[in-house]
């Protein structure tokens, strides 16, 4: 495996920190030119890291280090596969949401927008800080990055019950970080002397198999972003944000980082050996299939839409989980695949949610009957991103759900299959009501007010509509052309079964 | 033994005495007016006494010019002390104890 | 003699001629004197770090006071462990004497400013006479001056309860100082020197005697005393609580430093490890005691409502960080605790200097009086949520290095329950923090003032996005970004420090 | 004047309490005299003038030995009386003026009282009043009949 | 014999002194108390501190807290449980107080304890007055045998405390100024109460102090300086004199009123340039050692003549310095101190 | 046995005087009270001192002609003077420090005082709030 | 000599000692104080020349010159509330 060293990786963290000053800087005195920056910024980004995908699907590894604060303790960048699946999904719809975002407050005069625009460019350094950690400690840096910069996100309106959501937030994020995963770096630290990932993981035979399941369970309760059972109450509390907030948690930023964190310490820190043989995968599989049957059921009961999408992710995390958990071949691919497709689907999903409360101010699903009609493009994009969350093809979803499937065959976990099966099930079973009682159903109207208003289009605005139009089709062409994703999924599975 | 030895000693022995009795007149009688007595009297002289037989024991010299201004000094602090003592006790409208009183 | 080789006398002189000048020079004028304290600390300042590039190049430098040689009179050490504190210390009293000007002006009388300065001059000068001292008699006087130049700056406070606060520091400080003095005492009697070198000669077979068991006990009772570790800290809170702001600053950002630097030096440089390890317990009952500390003061911080206080109960807290690290005894714990030595120092010197502007601003000390000041003083909350976060231990701050090296000696020591400790602990500290950091930035100003001026305020009030930017001076506010500043770059750059506290620990545990 | 009469009893008692002959100390045994006079010079001698003040100081030596006497008998008496069991005391506040004006006077006069036989001063002031108070009945005619008065009057001169 | 009878005498007064409610008699004791302190010291032959004892102890403890009692309260208050009745009747404690047994029970086993750690401690140590313990041989022996040659000082306190110690001294000059400005920024106000009907009582009615006082004085004053002079060569030193001749200051205050004190001798304005002197001429010449080349303090480096003629004069300034600030630094916290304000 | 007793008397009695000082010091309520107990408390540690510097036979310190004659050993007595400042420095600034207390509280017992800052929780925030009135108007002065 | 005299003198203070500690009154209690403090001079004279060293009587001069000091300051105290 051939590394080059660059300097490309910190650039692209660093050009969102570039933003974040910018946006300081230029205040509240002139929005334009401020947002020019935030777009600006997305786009450099995205370019950035769309001109490594060459030499990566090359085989070769970009690193550079930044500064050692101490020995064992190094900031230090490394863009593999699959730090680049993640980063090229989560900077793509940076781009996205931003024009969102810029729509939507717009739309709501919200105040403090300049905090907003820095806050979320803060988060997304840390995003793709986190995607090209090359150990334990600059994810760690980073992870914690995209916790404070996103809180003020959450607590944006900085009304009480927004106070306490974001209290309920920062409590699980943080305190499972500095409890758990700090604890478990340690302990790796320790063990292992290094906090470098590999593609063998760093800490076979270096401590006896009672101290590494510690470590591991450790490290699983540590993350408190990938918003596993029983640590996913942060989720639906973090609702409160506004629209496009929510999409960026929930899609890419927080949920995924922490997926992403949990699939490098399966691979990168274990490694897949280690952990077959300490039998750990498949207890955090079973583990995982929990989380995705109990979240979808409560998902199920949720009459709050966003709410309602809160417990599909929380769900649909568990997905990734599992299929690397699996420690097979296609698993992995599949969880791979996962994070990209389910980022497409669900921040459709969110941007529609937003809309719906942009335009109409709803929040219910049960107030959404005959939207549809009202709101027919976003409505689509709805029912779009619902059956890509299905698994139904020719959508994003069915593809990685299907190497999923496969996986659990090559781990030889039959159950497994029986719970895709069943979430699935789950997820048809509230997300069509949804899209159907929004077509088909008559929105019923409060019994005085006599003069039924007409059903006029109440479509948001472009700025709005077009980004969530964008996602939604985009779930369709991962379908047709996944060939990136797959490749860079590959690579990774080459990387960590020593398979070339 | 030389005489002015054993007079020294008789001075000693005469202010250890006088301190003694000093004490025991302190403890014995009966109100401060009439401790006052043998605190600003006998105590004084027996101190003058001891003095005086070191500076006989010591014979002419700086360490005796020393005594002798010690005793000097004593003579001149202790009655006033003693004299505010009492000045103090009798502005503080202390009566003074009278044949027949009680003894507190 | 060249002055080169004075330095490590000028080092003290500088201050305390200063303290002693200041009286006379300010009939004349009053700000000559302020001028005065800051360019005696600045020199100070400077020739510490001289002191301590010397002592990298070229050793352990010793000063024969008197020209006497040790163990003779009383010698002057500078080793890489004095130079080191050295440095904080003097830097530390620097940036608060620049940040004092007007702080001091609101919250001592006129007439009192220069008697203040002159104190505050000496309590440095206690400090580093602590510090730099190779004599354990000369540093029970040192001990001594610091206290007492102490208990008179914290008495001025303006509240009346200052006077109980320093009252009752002054008893306990009191009773350890004797201690110390006690034990003193006591190695005397066994060894017959006061030179600490010389002491740590002769100690060795001496290790089971029980004057010299009863000596280390009363030393270290004392030194705990001083330290405010945990039985003993009852007097700190009020203390920082209700001492004028410069002086909580300065005392919460040095004074547990020194005397924890004390407690290094006698336990590691007069007695030494094995004494430490084998003979007595002494570092069970220390680790025992850090724990506790640790825990007890984040929770009791939590329960406060005065933020003063809240920070106070933070420090017995953080106290208890380094007294860990040194109970541990390994080399990585030990250069954890050593490293919290100015990590501390900066971060609670940076929130308590914020506390000061915001008191110089509002004139209140309640937790809520800080709610929505994130818009009125951005640059001062910036410093107070950087401290926040660093004593949070997030990474890129100090306070992230100091736990990072206490957590891994713990480990190394094989302490799990340890690590455990640390982490329970930045929880706590985070969640005490936090409710601050979320005070100042996502609730609105309580409206105190409006009612005196409703005209202007309802003015104000139609414009809430642009709310009226109030920030402290300049001369308060450069200081403190200057620690906060520092708290991110010795974060970052922590090499930096490992690179001078290696060398110590190496030196301390005879690696 | 005064200032010079001072510094020279200063040095005399300097010399006195010395008794060491060193240059340096006998250098700074004047300058301290001096020293002292002038911080105080108006203390010893007060507002008398000198003449006046050695004279008294010269009878007040004649003074002494008669005073020395009485104080032997007072302490004799005193012995007597502390020791004896009934202890045969029966005290009496008794009150007189004197001429004496001055303040040396009056000290003097206060303290001789206090000093002998069986009699406390309890107050003396300005004006001359005196209240003395007694062991016993004899001590206290002793006195009123004046003796020491007189004594003490012409020391006064 | 004599020693066992003057140590329990110390204990009597000390229990006595903490046991008494009023506060004047618990300073008259503890006067007492520093009385046979001294005679202590001087049976074990510490003539300096003996002499620092006597100074003190006559001189300014006992006023200071006179003073202090002066300008706040003279009784102790709380109930009249004595010591072994809280430990007998534990059940007539008013449990509602401050003083409920456990808390006193607490305390008491602190003082326990720390007397057994100090009990246990004793054990080892060698016996009281042994010539071979180590404290007597490793420094001291030298100091006894070479002080004299090293310094010219024949009073090897005076020789180890300004010479080869000189800097604690200094340490301790510093200390004594610390409190002198702390008392400073802690009491002083401009305001007086000036009570003319007690200085007028005061000017008839004590004829005989005003007097004795007056004549007093000028000796004190020279008694003091003549003890700083000589601290070389007997016991005493800058320390003890300055504080007999700040006692001298005190009687005269005391006898004749603070404003008379204040007008005619020392000024305030005065009292604070002399706190400060003091101490710099202590620090001044350990500059000047610098300067001519030596170490701090190293008088034999000041260009005075012969080594040992420096030496000594360096010694004697610093003795001057210290009498100055301690003298300066007693009558200003007296003043302060015992000056009732509004 | 006994010769530990009488060999050491010296040390027994400054345990005791020390146990008393320290027992008043942290026991007593009246604040004076505790500065006395102190004050005892530090001259028992000075007559430890003093105590080791005593030589059997032994001599003040100070150069005598008379041969033969053992010394005291000066150090102790050195250190103990110190001290002894060091001491007297305390006491008044404690006394100082009571002194302001009186005036502020108008009592001198510590229960009392403690009784009425708890109390006067309230009443310390009103002296703050002038505290803020008076900051208010300096800056309005600025 | 010397030293039986020193003892006799130290028995005469514990004799005055119970006059300090039991007073009835605060001038019994100075009065006594005194006479200890007399007392004191002498012994410590006394001890001076039981060893044979006349240093010692600087510190007896010292009480004789100002141990009255605290004297007047105590009744001054108990007169006048006040010392200044």
């Amino acid at each position: 495996m051939e590394i080059i060293q660059s300097a490309q990786p910190l650039y692209t963290v660093a050009v969102s920190l570039l933003a974040i000053i910018l946006i300081g800087l230029s205040g509240n005195k002139d929005p334009n030119l401020r947002e020019s920056w935030t777009i600006l910024a997305a786009i450099i980004k995205f370019f950035m890291v769309v001109s490594m995908i060459p030499q990566i699907l090359d085989s070769k590894v970009i690193e550079y280090s930044l500064i050692t604060l101490l020995p064992g303790l190094e900031i230090k960048f490394r863009v593999d596969a699959l730090a680049l699946t993640f980063a090229t999904t989560a900077s793509f719809l940076w781009i996205i949401t931003s024009f969102y975002s810029i729509g939507y407050m717009r739309t709501l005069k919200e105040h403090a927008q300049t905090r907003y625009f820095m806050c979320f460019a803060g988060a997304m350094a840390g995003a793709i800080g986190v995607a090209f950690s090359a150990n334990l400690f600059t994810l760690f840096l980073f992870y914690e990055t995209i916790t404070f910069c996103t809180f003020p996100l959450v607590a944006h309106s900085e009304k009480p019950d927004a106070i306490k959501g974001a209290r309920k937030y920062i409590v699980y994020l943080l305190g499972t970080s500095l409890a758990f995963q700090l604890f478990a770096i340690f302990l790796t630290y320790n063990v292992a002397g290094t906090l470098e990932f590999s593609n063998q993981g760093i800490l076979a035979g270096k401590a006896s198999n009672a101290l590494l399941t510690v470590i591991f369970i450790l490290f699983i309760a540590g993350v408190g972003k990938a918003a596993m059972m029983p640590l996913h109450a942060w989720l639906p509390a973090a609702m409160v944000a506004p629209g496009p907030v929510s999409a960026l948690l929930h899609a890419v930023a927080v949920v995924k980082v922490g997926v992403f964190t949990v699939v490098k310490v399966i691979l990168h820190v274990f490694g897949i050996d280690l952990l077959s043989q300490l039998g750990l995968g498949t207890c955090l599989a079973y583990f995982a299939s929990f989380t995705i049957i109990v979240a979808s059921v409560i998902a199920l009961r949720q009459d709050n839409l966003k709410a309602c999408l809160a417990y599909s992710t929380i769900s649909q995390l568990s997905y990734i989980v599992l299929g690397v958990a699996l420690l097979a071949p296609s698993g992995i691919t599949g969880s791979i695949l996962h994070i990209t497709m389910h980022a497409f689907a669900k921040i459709t999903l969110f941007f529609t949610a937003g809309t719906i409360y942009l335009v109409t101010h709803k929040t219910r699903i049960s107030e959404l009957a005959g939207i549809g009609k009202q709101m027919p493009f976003t409505m689509s994009a709805f029912a779009v991103a619902s059956l890509s969350m299905i698994g139904i093809p020719p959508l994003g979803g069915f593809l990685s759900k299907w190497f999923l499937a496969i996986g659990s065959i090559e781990a030889k976990q039959i159950p497994i299959i029986i719970v895709l099966a069943t979430s699935s099930i789950l997820n048809a079973s509230y997300f069509l009501p949804i899209v159907h009682a929004a077509f088909f159903k008559e929105p019923h109207y409060a019994k005085h007010q006599s003069p039924k208003p007409k059903q006029n289009m109440l479509e948001a605005p472009a700025l709005v509509l077009i980004p969530l139009m964008i996602t939604a089709i985009g779930t369709l062409v991962l379908f047709l052309w996944p060939s990136l994703f797959l490749d860079l999924a590959r690579i990774v599975v080459a990387g960590v079964t020593g398979e070339n | 033994m030389v005489v002015t030895t054993i007079i020294s000693y008789l001075f000693l022995a005469v202010g250890c005495f006088l301190i003694v009795v000093a004490s025991i007149g302190i403890i014995r009688f009966p109100d401060v007016y009439s401790r006052i007595h043998p605190a600003g009297k006998s105590d004084t002289l027996g101190q003058a006494m001891i003095f005086i037989g070191l500076m006989i024991y010591e014979g002419l010299s700086f360490v005796s010019i020393k005594l002798l201004i010690i005793v000097i000094f004593i003579f001149i602090t202790n009655p006033t002390a003693t004299h505010a003592l009492v000045n103090a006790a009798h502005a503080a409208g202390l009566k003074p104890w009278e044949k027949g009183d009680d003894r507190n | 003699m060249t002055l080169t080789e004075s330095l490590p006398i000028l080092v003290i002189i500088i201050p305390l001629i200063s303290a002693i000048i200041i009286p006379l020079i300010g009939r004349i004028d009053k700000s000559i004197a302020f001028a005065f304290v800051i360019s005696a600390n600045f020199l100070s300042f400077i020739i510490s770090i001289s002191l301590l590039n010397t002592v990298m190049e070229t050793g352990r430098i010793s000063y024969w006071l008197g020209g006497w040689e040790p163990p003779w009179g009383i010698e002057y050490v500078v080793d890489y462990l004095s130079g080191f504190v050295l440095v904080i210390v003097s830097f530390i009293a620097f940036i608060i004497s620049v940040y004092a000007k007007k702080s001091v002006e609101m919250e001592v009388e006129g007439e009192k400013i220069l008697p203040f300065y002159s104190i505050y001059m000496l309590l440095v000068t206690g400090f580093m006479g602590m510090i730099i001292t190779g004599d354990i008699f000369n540093l029970y006087v040192f001990i001594e001056i610091s206290a007492l130049a102490g208990y008179a700056l914290i008495a001025i406070g303006k509240k009346r309860a200052a006077l109980i606060a320093s009252y009752n520091y002054l008893v306990l400080g009191t009773i350890g100082a004797t201690f110390i003095l006690l034990g003193i005492g006591y190695l005397y009697m066994a060894t017959g020197t006061l030179n600490m070198a010389d002491l740590r000669e002769r100690l060795p077979m001496l290790y089971d005697s029980k004057v010299v068991l009863t000596a280390f006990a009363f030393i270290t009772v004392g030194l705990s005393l001083k330290l405010a570790l945990f039985p003993f800290h009852i007097w700190l809170p009020n203390v920082y609580n209700h001492a004028p702001s410069v002086v909580s600053a300065l005392m919460a950002a040095t004074s547990a430093k020194v005397i924890a630097y004390v407690l290094v030096r006698i336990m590691f440089s007069v007695f030494t490890m094995k004494f430490d390890l084998e003979v007595v317990p002494v570092t069970k009952i220390l680790l025992f005691l850090s724990v506790i500390a640790i825990i007890a003061g984040s929770v009791l911080a939590i329960a406060q409502t005065n933020i003063k206080r809240m920070l106070a109960y933070s420090s017995i807290g953080q106290i208890g960080y380094i007294v860990l690290g040194i109970a541990i005894s390994n080399q990585l714990s030990m250069t954890g605790s050593l490293i919290h030595l100015l990590n501390h120092a900066l971060m609670k010197g940076t929130l308590f200097l914020v506390v000061g502007a915001v008191v110089y601003k509002t004139g209140m000390e309640d937790i809520s009086s800080l709610k929505g000041m994130g818009k009125k003083m951005p640059f001062t909350m910036a410093a107070f949520t950087i401290g926040a976060l660093s004593m949070i231990g997030v990474p890129l701050t100090v306070g992230f290095v100091s736990k990072w090296y206490l957590a891994l000696g713990a480990l190394k020591a094989g302490m799990w329950f340890l690590v455990f400790i640390i982490l329970v602990s930045s929880l706590l500290n985070a969640v005490y923090f936090w409710r601050v950091i979320e005070g100042i930035y996502f609730h609105q100003k309580p409206k105190v003032r409006s009612q005196k001026s409703t005209t202007k305020d309802s003015i104000e009030s139609l414009k809430p996005e642009i709310q009226n930017q109030d920030d402290a001076p300049v001369g308060m506010l450069i200081p403190t970004l200057i620690l906060a500043g520092l708290c991110i770059v010795f974060g970052i750059a922590a090499f930096i420090p490992v690179s001078v506290v290696t060398p110590i620990v190496n030196m301390l545990l005879e690696v | 004047m005064n200032f010079v009469f001072t510094s020279i009893i200063m040095f005399v008692f300097w010399i006195l309490l010395s008794g060491e002959f060193h240059f340096l100390l006998m250098l700074s045994g004047i300058v301290f005299s001096l020293f002292v006079a002038y911080i105080s010079h108006d203390l010893l001698i007060g507002s008398d003038n000198i003449r006046l003040f050695s004279t008294r100081m010269l009878r007040f030596c004649r003074y002494v030995p008669w005073l020395v006497w009485q104080i032997l008998l007072a302490n004799l008496d005193l012995v007597y009386r502390t020791l004896h069991p009934k202890m045969p005391i029966d005290p009496q506040v008794i009150r007189f003026d004197t001429a004496l004006r001055s303040d040396i006077g009056i000290t003097v006069l206060a303290n001789s009282i206090t000093l002998t036989p069986g009699t406390v001063t309890i107050v003396a002031n300005q004006d001359g009043e005196f209240i003395v108070h007694a062991i016993a009945r004899k001590p206290a005619k002793d006195l009123l009949a004046g003796e020491m008065q007189a004594k003490v009057k012409r020391v006064e001169g | 014999m004599i020693d066992l009878m003057l140590l329990l005498f110390l204990v009597v007064c000390a229990i006595a002194a903490v046991s008494m409610k009023d506060l004047l008699s618990t300073t008259i004791i503890l006067g007492v108390y520093s009385l046979i302190m001294t005679v202590v010291w001087t049976r074990l032959n510490a003539v300096d501190v003996a002499f620092t004892e006597a100074s003190v102890g006559a001189g300014i403890t006992t006023v200071l807290i006179i003073a202090a009692l002066s300008r706040t309260k003279r009784e102790e208050e709380g109930q009249e449980y004595g010591m072994w009745s809280k430990l007998l009747n534990p059940q007539d404690l008013k449990l509602t107080d401050k003083q409920s047994p456990l808390l006193w029970l607490t305390s008491l086993f602190i003082v326990l304890i720390t007397g057994a750690v100090l009990i246990y401690g004793t054990i080892d140590m060698p016996d009281f007055g042994d010539p071979d313990a180590p404290a007597n041989i490793h420094l001291a022996k030298r100091f006894i045998e070479e002080s004299y040659e090293e310094t010219g000082v024949p009073n090897f306190v005076t020789a180890i405390l300004a010479s080869y110690r000189g800097y604690d001294t200094l340490g301790e000059t510093t200390v004594i100024f610390t409190a002198g400005i702390s008392l400073i920024l802690l009491l002083r106000r401009k305001s007086y109460i000036c009570d003319t009907t007690i200085k007028e009582k005061e000017m008839k009615e004590h004829i005989v102090i005003r007097t004795i006082s007056r004549i007093l004085i000028p000796f004190v004053q020279l008694y003091a300086l003549y003890v700083i002079a000589h601290g070389e060569l007997s016991p005493g030193g800058g320390f003890q004199g300055g504080v007999i001749f700040g006692s001298s200051i005190i009687l005269y205050v005391i006898a004749f009123g603070l404003e008379e004190g204040r007008k005619v001798r020392i000024f305030r304005e005065m009292g604070d340039l002399l706190n400060s002197t003091g101490v710099l001429i202590y620090a001044g010449i350990g500059v000047l050692c610098l300067l001519a080349g030596g170490a701090y303090l190293e008088y034999d480096k000041l260009p005075l003549g012969s080594e040992k003629m420096a030496s000594s004069l360096g010694i004697y300034g610093i003795e001057i310095g210290v009498g100055i600030t301690v003298a300066a630094v007693m009558i200003t916290i007296f003043f302060i101190t015992a000056r009732h304000e509004r | 046995m006994i010769e530990l007793i009488l060999g050491k008397y010296n040390y027994w009695v400054y345990i005791t005087l020390m146990m008393i000082g320290f027992y008043a010091m942290i026991e007593k309520e009246n604040l004076i009270k505790k500065i006395i107990g102190m004050n005892i408390f530090q001259t028992a540690v000075f007559l430890f001192y003093i105590s080791i510097a005593k030589v059997k036979g032994g001599t003040a310190p100070i150069l005598w002609e008379k041969e033969g004659i053992p010394y005291d050993n000066p150090i102790p007595h050195v250190l103990i003077l110190t001290a002894i400042v060091v001491s007297v420095s305390t006491t008044a600034v404690a006394l100082a420090l009571i002194i302001r207390i009186f005036k502020e509280y108008g009592t001198i017992e510590e229960d009392k005082i403690l009784i009425m800052s708890e109390v006067s929780g309230k009443q310390d925030s009103t002296e703050n709030s002038k505290f803020l009135s008076s900051t208010s108007l300096l800056q309005k002065g600025e | 000599m010397f030293d039986a005299v020193a003892t006799i003198i130290v028995f005469a203070a514990i004799l005055v000692l119970y006059r300090v500690i039991k007073g009835p009154t605060i001038y019994d209690r100075v009065l006594a104080a005194n006479a200890i403090g007399t007392k004191t001079v002498v012994l410590i004279a006394l001890i001076g020349f039981i060893y044979e060293r006349p240093h010692f009587l600087d510190i007896a001069l010292v009480y004789a010159l100002i141990n009255f000091i605290a004297t007047i300051a105590i009744l001054k105290y108990q007169e006048m509330g006040r010392l200044d």
